[in-house]
């Protein structure tokens, strides 16, 4: 065990039994998204997050409820791992009415301010420095509270990451960025449009601490970010967090992945993270029956959740014009 | 003839260019692997990833480097992906681009082509979705481009490419994976002449981009009725064809202008504005704009509905119009 | 009432406004230093560097990090130096801001001011003398103002960091170090309520920002010689005052819009098109408009002189449109 | 010596003669820029790299005619170095038809393709993206030719620059990225807005390689700079050249300076470029003669070139019409 390892919870059982629910939850909830997605049930684009799962599901075991959180385009698994309600996720992918953003967003723009998630974003890092600002006012207001910044591999190369993590060295702000380097920019590996040795380096030569983790390992992520954010929170400064994931799915659901690599896929799946900790809970004594269960509670709540927004109300065509802004509103004319 | 998607028509277009000059190539994401409307399928197995060059994620710099490529004399194609991609892109685009040849006073050519798909595409909502054509019908130095058919989509393709101006060609999105007839031979469609691609004595309809096939739905729709409305298509923004237009409302009395785009601040006002001032208000009897209401483009079906042109809305506009 | 330059006037509508309420505070370059118009003179020294904060030149998270503090329930003041260099920042604007209060369905609201010095000031030059307010008349979510006094430019301000909406304020660059009359205590100016800064019924003169000043002594020298103009100094673009130009032109029958920005793909093309689809050519005898050549803005004095408003060539057009 | 220095130039005398000269050259075109420009017989901003000037001048020394340059708002030096034509570009910060622009330009916007200068810029960073693009032209038109970059220390912070050097690194481009670092942006110290350790580190967390270098010793730009340049045309790789230095006037010709710290300016007065590469001419032989012959040919060079541009003539009220665009262009009318 390397030496930074915190000490066990308190109960790491139970705890780890929630990692695992959070994460098949999300593995869940996004099998039914494409699923129902590919049948034509809704339209849109849909950015599977499955086999990254252990990312989201690591980081926010250690985020308080006013912690914020800004995500991307591939963003249900952030959503559902700080608390947002899958029924209202789900009924957002179908664009109902009582979707989490009334069915205006859809899947790219899922947002639940309720439990601190700030959105996902259709454009790449473009979270990025929305995050140092929530931070910024954050400590302006005398809060301590932590924001996590989730991005991709990809959009290290634009230009905001940069700006941003000066930024929140510059100003000592409470930042954690996540990087979920998946290998995947969309329909081209990484490597291929990426030069240098990777994002920690990057965040190091903006003052910005990085600690690498195996993006696969929820235990991993979990007590590494637990580090981070703890010393992110008191120290008040920002740190990232780059965890080595994979991308099980096409960039969307549609994408039949005709460009991945020879056996990457078969090799992958052996570090599918629900099935890394699956085999740790059972070598930690807990049984079949235990995980089972969980299994079993999620599946119904999630099919919960697709039925619930298969039958409820579409928005109607008015709504269309609210929300807007308050000043200069131009009105419904049925 | 053939029957060809727009995706692929622009692609042909392409390669004959790149195949007649050495100095043109592509950047931007995901070229190699096709583009993400396949407007690029296969072309780096003949032009080499030198010439189809996928880049990172840097719209930013997809831009600049393609200015830069220019100033030495190659001929780049800027892939924007989406037109709401631009906006990272606009310093480059509209600070560098379309004023270095004049800042510099003459010494420079910005001869780029910046390609970015735009308009609806069901279910791609707000940040996926937008029509910004008057933005840079505002700026000086560029020429603006939004044909509707395939045939045009290649053929000012292949003149944005031999322009020595900075050309943005904005490719209906909602049509790219669609199919028309494209001639075998691609030819150049000039910049600035428009088609009439009905004729009526009505109604003066002006159009462009993906305004096109609802307003020639609404059209026919009003004909049946016995409205005969002339439909203009206006193929590009800047230059565009005043004469055209100013000739068939001096005729028709009756001005309507159907973008997909919004309405307020968009393209479509210049046109009316431009037609009032040329001909002064007395010689005509009634203009209407239709556009997109003033709201971004929503997620859900029955709300995006609300920014879609709907050709009834169009055939009862002309209606009216006919009968003021 | 006190005579002082207009950034003074915003400056102390600022400090009132960051007096009033804790979770206002500025960002944005060489704030801390004053700002490069003297906007911020000395405010470090009473808000201190946590409230008025010096930015590293990175304009998209100056835009963007505004919004993010906005989202936690600050109340950010960005600044911007001047217009041009929104460009990099355009998608944190146009993508973001604007847009997040909407795609959320309602669960954010992006409360902040953005500051943008924007038009001529001589020498200046392409790259720092934009004029793009269509941009963002253009954009849903927006609110656009253009005040032309100094007295405006304070009340909007404080109407813009009271305002629960995004706001645009279009500062007129080349008025901030000039003089005029601003009231001790500086009221709230609400913004889509147009000003008439001279009464007059044989045509109607509509402008904002730096059309104002040429307007006016345009409009005076026409008066000399017997033609009486209305003026109507918008001051806010989005939402503007539609009942208050279409009432005037019901009078006067004659519309002439007057603005320092390119004339193609501008905001007066919006108000002509406006108007006469609001009471229809019919009832309109004239429409022109003055507004900059499509060209970029020159260098050079003789060059710039081309896209400059000049009071004669307004006062000219009044006669012209007067005898129409 | 360090050990990287490079054999002697054959007569290294008459080599540093001529970077005496093109930096003197500088210095005195700015001068008098300065001097005319807030005796009003120009508007526009003027923004003089006074003290700066052994930046270009070793630098550009090592540049052949057909490789580029990119320049900043603080171009002259640039300009001059690389060969551009000092009556021309006079007239240009006049306004005159026979400017380096025809007058539409001005100080900001100072271009000579004729030797490779491909523009001041306006935008701050905004050359970054176009030096990265013109190498990756002259590299597909098969041409050895380099870019050299120039930018300011307060440009790093700004998006574009992790772009292009992830950009140069990735595609294997002849980019030299001359980062003048003079402690300011624009009103600001840099080391008030900027975090981590430096340019140099940001590049090599980008891949690519970087070489720091006193700023204000020619001698040692001019070696570093011969070292950078053949690795560059040589290995087909960016690099980076960061030199320290400092400005001596205010952000513009306008500005005062009040803030600036107490007693940095005399301290580095004593570290003027022009005054240190003197000293060392003396020292190795060289007569005051032979410099005051130069400093006299200078005068009389930029004298000449202020008077041509005073009394040259005006472009006409037509001449804004031209050079926008062939197709569409508006047409000017009387
Ligand atoms: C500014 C911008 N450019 C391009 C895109 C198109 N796009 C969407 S996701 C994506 C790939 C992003 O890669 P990464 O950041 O690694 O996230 P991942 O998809 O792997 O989760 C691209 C290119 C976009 N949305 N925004
Ligand atoms: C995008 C952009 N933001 C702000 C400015 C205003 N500005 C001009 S120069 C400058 C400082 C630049 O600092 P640096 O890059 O170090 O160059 P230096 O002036 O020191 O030579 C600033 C902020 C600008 N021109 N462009
Ligand atoms: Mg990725
Ligand atoms: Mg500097």
């Amino acid at each position: 065990m390397p030496p930074q390892t915190p000490p066990l919870r308190q109960n790491t059982k139970a705890h780890h039994l929630e990692l695992y629910r959070t994460m098949q939850r999300i593995r869940v909830f996004e099998e039914i998204a494409v699923e129902v997605h590919r049948a034509g049930e809704f339209n849109g684009y849909l950015h599977p997050s499955t086999g990254q799962e252990a990312v989201p599901a690591g980081v926010c075991a250690n985020l308080r409820p006013d912690d914020r959180l800004t995500s991307t385009h591939r963003g249900h698994g952030h959503g559902l791992a700080k608390g947002a309600d899958a029924t209202r996720m789900m009924a957002e992918l179908y664009g109902r009415a009582t979707g989490a953003c009334g069915g205006k967003g859809g899947s790219m723009h899922i947002a639940d301010f309720s439990v601190g998630m700030l959105g996902a974003n259709g454009i790449v890092a473009g979270g990025l420095p929305i995050a140092v600002g929530a931070a910024q006012g954050l400590k302006l207001l005398g809060s301590d509270a932590v924001v996590a910044c989730f991005f991709g591999d990809g959009s290290t190369n634009r230009g905001p990451f940069l700006e941003a993590l000066n930024w929140a060295s510059l100003y000592k702000l409470r930042v954690v960025f996540v990087c979920e380097d998946n290998g995947f920019s969309a329909f081209t590996y990484s490597d291929q449009t990426t030069a240098g040795n990777g994002p920690p380096e990057r965040a190091r030569s903006l003052g910005v601490e990085a600690v690498s983790v195996d993006g696969n390992d929820v235990v991993a992520v979990d007590e590494a970010a637990r580090d981070v954010i703890a010393a992110v929170r008191a120290e008040c400064r920002p740190m990232m967090l780059h965890a080595r994931t994979y991308r099980w799915y096409g960039h969307t659901s549609m994408d039949p992945v005709a460009y991945r690599r020879a056996g990457e896929m078969e090799r992958e799946k052996l570090r599918d993270p629900l099935l890394l900790l699956r085999r740790r809970l059972i070598e930690a004594g807990v049984s079949e029956g235990d995980i089972g269960a969980i299994d079993r509670e999620v599946a119904n709540e999630m099919a919960a959740a697709r039925d619930a927004a298969r039958s409820a109300p579409l928005p109607k065509a008015r709504d269309a014009y609210s929300d807007v802004q308050d000043l200069g509103a131009v009105q419904w004319q049925s | 003839m053939a029957v060809m998607t727009f995706a692929e028509a622009t692609r042909r277009a392409l390669a004959q260019e790149m195949r007649r000059d050495g100095r043109v190539w592509v950047l931007g994401e995901d070229v190699r692997f096709g583009g993400v409307f396949g407007q690029y399928a296969g072309l780096v197995g003949e032009f080499g990833p030198d010439r189809i060059v996928d880049t990172p994620i840097a719209e930013s710099t997809i831009m600049g480097a393609g200015l830069g490529a220019a100033l030495v004399g190659t001929r780049p194609v800027i892939e924007m992906r989406i037109a709401d991609f631009v906006l990272p892109a606009m310093d480059e685009l509209v600070n560098q681009i379309a004023k270095v040849r004049y800042m510099f006073g003459g010494q420079a050519r910005a001869s780029v082509v910046i390609r970015m798909p735009h308009g609806l595409l069901p279910g791609s909502a707000a940040q996926h979705s937008q029509t910004i054509e008057n933005w840079f019908v505002n700026v000086p130095g560029l020429v603006v481009a939004a044909p509707a058919t395939a045939a045009d989509h290649a053929g000012m393709l292949i003149s944005a490419i031999r322009s020595d101006d900075p050309v943005i060609l904005f490719e209906a999105k909602g049509y790219l994976k669609q199919k028309e007839d494209v001639p075998d031979d691609i030819e150049p469609v000039p910049f600035g002449v428009a088609v009439r691609r009905r004729e009526g004595r009505d109604v003066t309809v002006v159009t462009w981009s993906q305004g096109l096939k609802p307003v020639l739905e609404g059209v026919d729709a009003a004909r049946q009725e016995g409205v005969d409305a002339e439909v203009i298509d206006l193929r590009s923004l800047w230059p565009w064809d005043v004469e055209a237009v100013v000739s068939s409302v001096e005729r028709t009395k009756r001005l309507l202008v159907v973008q997909e785009g919004g309405k307020v601040g968009g393209f479509g006002s210049e046109i009316i504005a431009t037609v009032i001032e040329r001909l002064g208000p007395q010689a005509i009897k009634a203009v209407r704009q239709i556009g997109a209401p003033r709201i971004p483009v929503p997620f859900s079906k029955p709300l995006e509905a609300e920014v879609t042109l709907h050709p009834d809305a169009i055939k009862a506009a002309i209606a009216q119009l006919a009968k003021s």
